[in-house]
């Protein structure tokens, strides 16, 4: 059974999303469980299918028995094997979480979130074990309709910012969609591996060269790419909690990882980066992601929206990596995509049970929030360092990797800006962690019993504390581990020309 | 002269790019937000008729083999064929268009609840003075 | 939205020819898998069939014979269907969607247990169009509340 | 001498038996405050045997390394004991013991709010201290640097009011900031040259040099460094450490004497012995640059300390005047400048710790933090007075006080170096030292006071109107002092470390 797992791993969530309709007709409660128990299958299967892939190499499943390029191909090597751990893993930690903050937040609609937030699963899932250009975008559009109909659920604002996302998302599809009927003309496949044999001897052709543009555009929207971006920020920070924390620490990620699958693996490493110089363009892009992420994040007192802001600058870091066409800086992009999802993860998790708890986005009231909540503010701050670059946590190693490949490549611009913006980093969590540590009105009684304030602590419900622990814990051990995920794994995903 | 057949040969990419222009202008430019969705739906719409007439032949007919195997099966010319592929292909995209278009309208009709209007800059008026309070 | 109105001729004929759409719907399911059409047209075609009996009634009639909960279980139904049946083969030892294998349960040679299976999935198909459809255009329509028309 | 490697878990366990203390400081919390703080004697206690004992084999020229764990090519959490490491380890260790007594002291006595977290910060930077005193690699520096600026910002902002947070986000702007900005940097640019982070004798640049490292990257990489150790208070990024005057009194005595600034010159040490090596630094001239800045800092620090009028503000620019003599030293580059240097750390720790105490005595005691309003405040407070003024003496550099010994050296390393600019610095800054010191200890004894010239007779006569701080700080004050002065009569132990470290690195023997 365990060789059908590239299928089962998509068929699982979204045989578990139709079958919440039915079961929800029933017993409201069981969604949750049922919900939990798809989602634990699923990380057992992307693990088994890691280590498959560790121990046999790449894995191809053909749908029906049809071999490529006639039937769809679930092609997995490394680098899906590693995104699908990620995906389904965090995927898991939400589903648990989102537990208490659903009934909270939309008491009347748990079904269809736990149906929408499958299928969202099954979307980005596909996206990753597909290897045929459509199939993805099919996949692609399953998880954004998921994603918006999760996004508009939230609060007030949260219609607009997802329309606003519809807008652009259907941009962003129709274009990949354009650019595969273009290398479907030039070269009558879908299949990736079969389009990478077809394609070397039509790089100069115009059709390819406007097929190209048209992905790289469609998956830069999907990925909220620098100057494509507008829309993620409304959209992250409207939607519900656990919404905006699953979606903010994948969605993006699976876009750079899909962009990372066409400039290397549809089209050779040499295309991307010499016959068209679109890894120059992007790095210098990245270069002003990341500032302006940063600079905008500053700005900002809603939490969730400064963490969405940040989410761009991250973007910037990973394509960055990937831009500067070496070793070094493209195990430091792969590696960030793994240390991004888990901070994220972290971050938002703990915003949102800040949120539960104390009702609260702005910072400026978060002030000795540590004497009510310590857990979770202990969580957020190393969540926080962490995204600053602070060792031993894991954000550390992937800058690490990043700044030693932007160096390699004698790129000073890149590895300047990269620790500039770690300034600002510091400067936008500093001022959150001072509120949260040292607020300017301490709360009564602090100064004659001390410090840790047991006696007005009121922490979330354990459902949303264990993931944010989950979280904040895995962070710092990534962190030691990181190491080993690169020699074990990682280094395999490098495109052999570098 | 070759200038003109060469826009002749290739109508077909020519409209799709008209169509799909007119499309995205609605998308980008229009402030109503209904005039969005529309105009999201002619884009769509371009890009299917761009991949329908990429596999039309001149003369050819459905991909089905008329009373099936055996001895008929080897008088099989391909050029008597439509190429299914991109018709499947768009079946596909044309379920994932509906399913767009239905949440776009939804989104619609709960931003009309809220606001009362779909004219952007009267929501971000709106917006505007909320945030004020 | 949709109010009702005194129009018997359109009533009447409506009445008449639903049965017709819905009989010519499922015909096109049954032919799709040799034939133009299948699952996504017969699904549209059965759809627009109770999208016609709201224009022409409201929602409220088409509720008596569709109800949600109904509505829900067919949708969900066709997918399982679908998935089903790719499991089943996966189940006889094949990959997932490889008709061929049913010929181990099936009367019918490889080839035909395929065009079955592929029938399979239109029914399967079909059944979640009809459903999605006619449920986004009850909740489009009634702005969510499937509650139009009584209020008279 | 040839170096045995021992492979011993002792580092950690030095570094660890801290963080679990602060572990069971925060479980003890305010219920039990004698058992909370019984944990930071102990923690205090343990660590330094453990330190002590791995002294004897050091001595015996031996190193010992401890590999926690190998993260990445050039990333491994690794420990490497050796003379320089065990130097600075076991002052900081002493310190701490005696730092701790005082600050129970301290704390109960002002009543202070949150001391769970105070000790806790407290214990966590002594650990990440020792861990920097280990470190085998720059990465495993820079990760305890880090930890050390975070744990001590609570510290510094302690007192929540607004000028002690403003003074805080001072001082962890520029300590944070610096070191992502140009220390991260510099290590960068260290790893993708050398290809390597370790510490070796005779630095890891001097191998790679000319193949494919131009002297201008080096030159930029050292630069970056000396502007990245914020710690060390070099001129012009000293301006934090009058700043984090804010955070109470025991805090700047660990800030100054034993923790952050003491780091900041190790490391410093660390980077021009270990990464650059003498030969190379002195090949690119940059030793004699490095020397002369530190001059600078010097002079000018002892000019602006004049002015003062703040106690502890005084002590402060007195501490960037006397860390720089540790830089001075070392960019000397002769066996004696060093080991005057390395000297220089455990003599002006001494010192410096014994001044601060007396500060925070008076203030607990009389409430009083300007210099003016000292007068005769030596009758009240005989003892602390007394040893304030041995711990003055010390920072001048008088014998019998230890801090002659640092200056001698230093004096014979300019001599070996040919630089007697350096020399005149150092006079210089002796007498300003003296200009600012002595006028407090005139003003303690000698104003109003008519018929006793002498402070003995003083207690004598004034027994009657003695009112001393608490015991505990009055002891751990007058232990320190007498350290002071126990250090110029036996400085066999620190005198023989600091020679080796001077003979590892210069190959004199």
């Amino acid at each position: 059974m365990i060789q059908h797992a590239p299928v089962l791993i998509i068929i699982i969530p979204l045989l578990a999303a139709l079958m919440n309709l039915i079961v929800g007709l029933w017993r409201k409660r069981l969604c949750y469980l049922f919900t939990v128990a798809a989602l634990g299958t699923c990380v057992f299967l992307s693990v088994a299918i890691l280590d498959i892939v560790a121990g046999h190499g790449t894995i191809t499943y053909k749908l029906g028995g049809w071999p490529p390029p006639w039937g769809i191909a679930y092609v997995i090597d490394h680098l899906n094997a590693f995104m699908l751990v990620i995906v389904s893993f965090i995927s898991l930690v939400v589903a648990v979480y989102s537990k208490v903050s659903i009934e909270k937040e939309l008491p009347e609609k748990i079904i269809q979130f736990y149906t929408l937030f499958l299928l969202l699963v099954t979307g980005l899932l596909g996206i990753l074990a597909t290897g045929d250009v459509f199939n993805l975008f099919v996949f692609l559009e399953i998880a954004s309709l998921a994603g918006y109909a999760l996004i508009a659920v939230g609060d007030d604002r949260a219609p607009l910012a997802s329309f606003n996302y519809v807008i652009m998302g259907t941009i962003g599809a129709c274009f990949y969609l354009l650019g595969v009927g273009y290398l479907y003309i030039a070269t009558g496949s879908l299949n990736m591996a079969d389009l990478s044999q077809l394609l070397p001897e039509l790089y100069d052709s115009r059709v390819v060269l406007g097929a190209f543009a048209f992905l790289m555009v469609g998956v830069a929207i999907k990925m909220a790419f620098f100057p494509l971006h507008k829309w993620l920020p409304d959209a992250y920070t409207h939607a519900p909690s656990a919404v905006s924390a699953f979606i903010a620490s994948t969605m993006t990620k699976v876009g750079a990882y899909v962009m990372i699958r066409i400039m290397f693996t549809v089209f050779k490493p040499y295309f991307s980066i010499e016959v068209i110089p679109v890894t120059a363009i992007l790095g210098w892009l990245a270069v002003a992601a990341m500032l302006y992420g940063c600079i905008r994040a500053i700005a900002q007192t809603d939490v969730k929206r400064m963490l969405s802001y940040i989410i761009i600058a991250e973007v910037g870091y990973i394509v960055m990596g990937v831009s500067v066409g070496n070793r070094m800086g493209f195990t430091g992009a792969i590696l960030h995509i793994l240390n991004d999802a888990f901070m994220m993860a972290c971050l938002f998790l703990a915003a949102g049970a800040i949120e539960y708890k104390t009702g609260t986005r702005n910072v400026h009231n978060f002030s000795n929030l540590y004497k009510k909540m310590p857990v979770t503010t202990a969580a957020f701050t190393v969540g926080g360092l962490s995204i600053v670059g602070i060792p031993p946590t894991c954000g550390f190693f992937s800058k690490w990797y990043l700044v030693l490949g932007a160096i390699d490549s004698q790129q000073w611009v890149f590895a300047g800006t990269l620790l500039f913006s770690s300034l600002l980093m510091a400067v936008i969590f500093f001022k959150v962690l001072v509120n949260i540590y040292f607020g300017s009105q301490p709360v009564s009684g602090a100064h004659s019993i001390g410090g840790n304030g047991a006696v007005v602590m009121d922490e979330a419900p354990l459902s949303m504390l264990f993931p944010i622990c989950i979280m904040a814990v895995g962070i710092l051990s990534l962190g030691f581990f990181s190491g080993k995920i690169i020699s074990s794994v990682i280094q395999f995903t490098v495109p052999g020309s570098f | 002269m070759e200038i003109m057949d060469f826009i002749i040969s290739k109508y077909n990419y020519w409209m799709y790019i008209i169509i799909m222009m007119i499309g995205f202008y609605a998308m980008i430019a229009k402030t109503n937000l209904a005039k969005k969705v529309v105009g999201m739906n002619i884009f769509q719409t371009a890009i299917i008729l761009f991949f329908i007439s990429t596999a039309s032949k001149k003369g050819a007919t459905i991909p089905i083999i008329q009373h099936g195997h055996g001895e008929a099966a080897d008088i099989i010319h391909a050029a008597q064929y439509m190429n299914p592929l991109p018709h499947v292909l768009m079946l596909t995209a044309i379920v994932v268009m509906v399913s767009t278009f239905g949440v776009a309208i939804a989104l619609l009709i709960m931003i009309y609840r809220k606001y009362n209007t779909l004219e952007e800059d009267e929501i971000l008026e709106i917006l505007k003075i909320e945030n004020g309070r | 939205m949709i109010r009702d109105f005194e129009g018997v001729i359109i009533k009447t004929v409506c009445r008449l020819i639903t049965p017709v759409i819905q009989l010519y719907g499922l015909y096109v399911i049954a032919h799709g898998h040799y034939s133009p059409g299948g699952g996504f047209q017969g699904g549209c075609i059965l759809a627009a069939s109770f999208i016609l009996m709201v224009l022409a009634y409201d929602i409220k009639e088409v509720k008596k014979r569709m109800s949600e909960k109904i509505n829900t279980i067919f949708c969900s139904l066709g997918v399982i269907i679908y998935a089903g049946i790719g499991l089943l083969c996966l189940i006889l030892g094949a990959n997932f969607l490889d008709y061929s294998i049913l010929h181990k349960i099936l009367p019918a040679d490889p080839a035909h247990s395929r065009s079955l299976g592929i029938l399979g999935v239109e029914i399967g198909v079909g059944f979640t169009v009809m459903a999605v459809l006619v449920s986004i255009f009850l909740n489009i329509a009634s702005g969510g509340e499937h509650e139009e028309g009584e209020e008279r | 001498m040839e170096t045995a490697v021992i492979y011993s878990i002792k580092p950690l366990l030095a570094i660890g038996v801290s963080l679990i203390a602060a572990l069971l400081i925060f479980l003890t919390g305010e219920r039990s405050r004698n058992l909370r703080e019984s944990w930071t004697i102990l923690a205090s206690v343990i660590k330094f045997t453990i330190i002590a004992s791995m002294v004897p084999s050091i001595l015996a020229g031996n190193v010992i390394e401890y590999t926690v764990i190998s993260i990445a090519p050039g990333l491994s959490l690794q420990f490497r004991v050796d003379a320089l490491g065990i130097f600075f380890a076991i002052t900081a260790s002493f310190l701490w013991i005696i730092t701790s007594f005082y600050s129970i002291g301290y704390v109960r006595s002002l009543k202070e709010h949150a001391q769970t977290r105070y000790f806790i910060c407290f214990a966590i930077a002594l650990s990440a201290t020792m861990g920097v005193a280990f470190s085998a690699n720059l990465f495993t520096t820079f990760l305890f640097y880090e930890i050390i600026t975070l744990s001590t910002y609570p510290l510094v902002a302690h007192k929540e009011t607004p000028e002690a947070m403003k003074g805080a986000r001072k001082y962890i702007t520029y300590l944070l900031g610096t070191s992502i900005a140009f220390q991260l940097f510099a290590i960068f640019l260290t790893y993708s040259a050398a290809g390597t982070l370790d510490y070796s004798y005779h630095g890891i640049f001097n191998s790679v040099r000319g193949h494919g490292v131009s002297d201008t990257f080096l030159i930029i990489t050292f630069i970056l460094f000396m502007a990245g150790i914020t710690k060390a208070a070099m001129m012009p990024f000293h301006s934090w450490l009058p700043a984090a005057m804010v955070a109470p009194t025991p805090v700047s005595a660990l800030l100054h004497a034993v923790a952050v600034v003491k780091t900041g010159v190790f490391v410093v040490v660390k980077v021009v012995l270990h990464i650059f090596g003498i030969n190379l630094l002195s090949q690119l001239g940059l030793g004699t640059a490095l020397a002369y800045f530190a001059s600078f800092t010097i002079i000018v620090a002892s000019i602006i300390a004049l002015r003062q009028d703040n106690l502890k503000a005084r002590l402060a620019y007195s501490t960037v005047s006397q860390l720089s003599y540790v830089i001075l030293g070392v960019a000397l580059l002769t066996p004696s400048g060093i080991t005057g240097s390395i000297m220089q750390i455990v003599l002006h720790a001494f010192g410096k710790i014994t001044l601060f105490f007396a500060a925070g005595a008076i203030y607990v005691t009389a409430h009083k933090t300007r210099v003016s309003e000292l007068d005769g405040i030596g009758k009240q407070m005989p003892f602390t007075m007394a040893a304030f003024t041995a711990g003055a003496i010390s920072m001048i550099g008088i014998p019998p006080l230890g801090g002659f010994l640092s200056k001698w050296f230093l004096g014979i390393g300019a001599i070996e170096a040919g630089q007697i600019p350096i020399i005149i610095v150092l006079a210089t800054s002796t007498i300003l030292n003296a200009c600012y010191f002595l006028p407090i200890v005139h003003r303690a004894f000698l104003k109003e006071a008519t018929d006793s010239t002498d402070k003995n007779s003083s207690l004598v006569t004034r027994y009657s109107s003695i009112k001393e701080a608490p015991a505990l700080m009055v002891g751990a004050l007058v232990l320190t002092a007498s350290g002071a002065v126990a250090l110029f009569f036996k400085p066999s132990l620190f005198l023989d470390l600091a020679r080796m470290v001077a003979a590892s690195v210069t190959g004199v023997n």
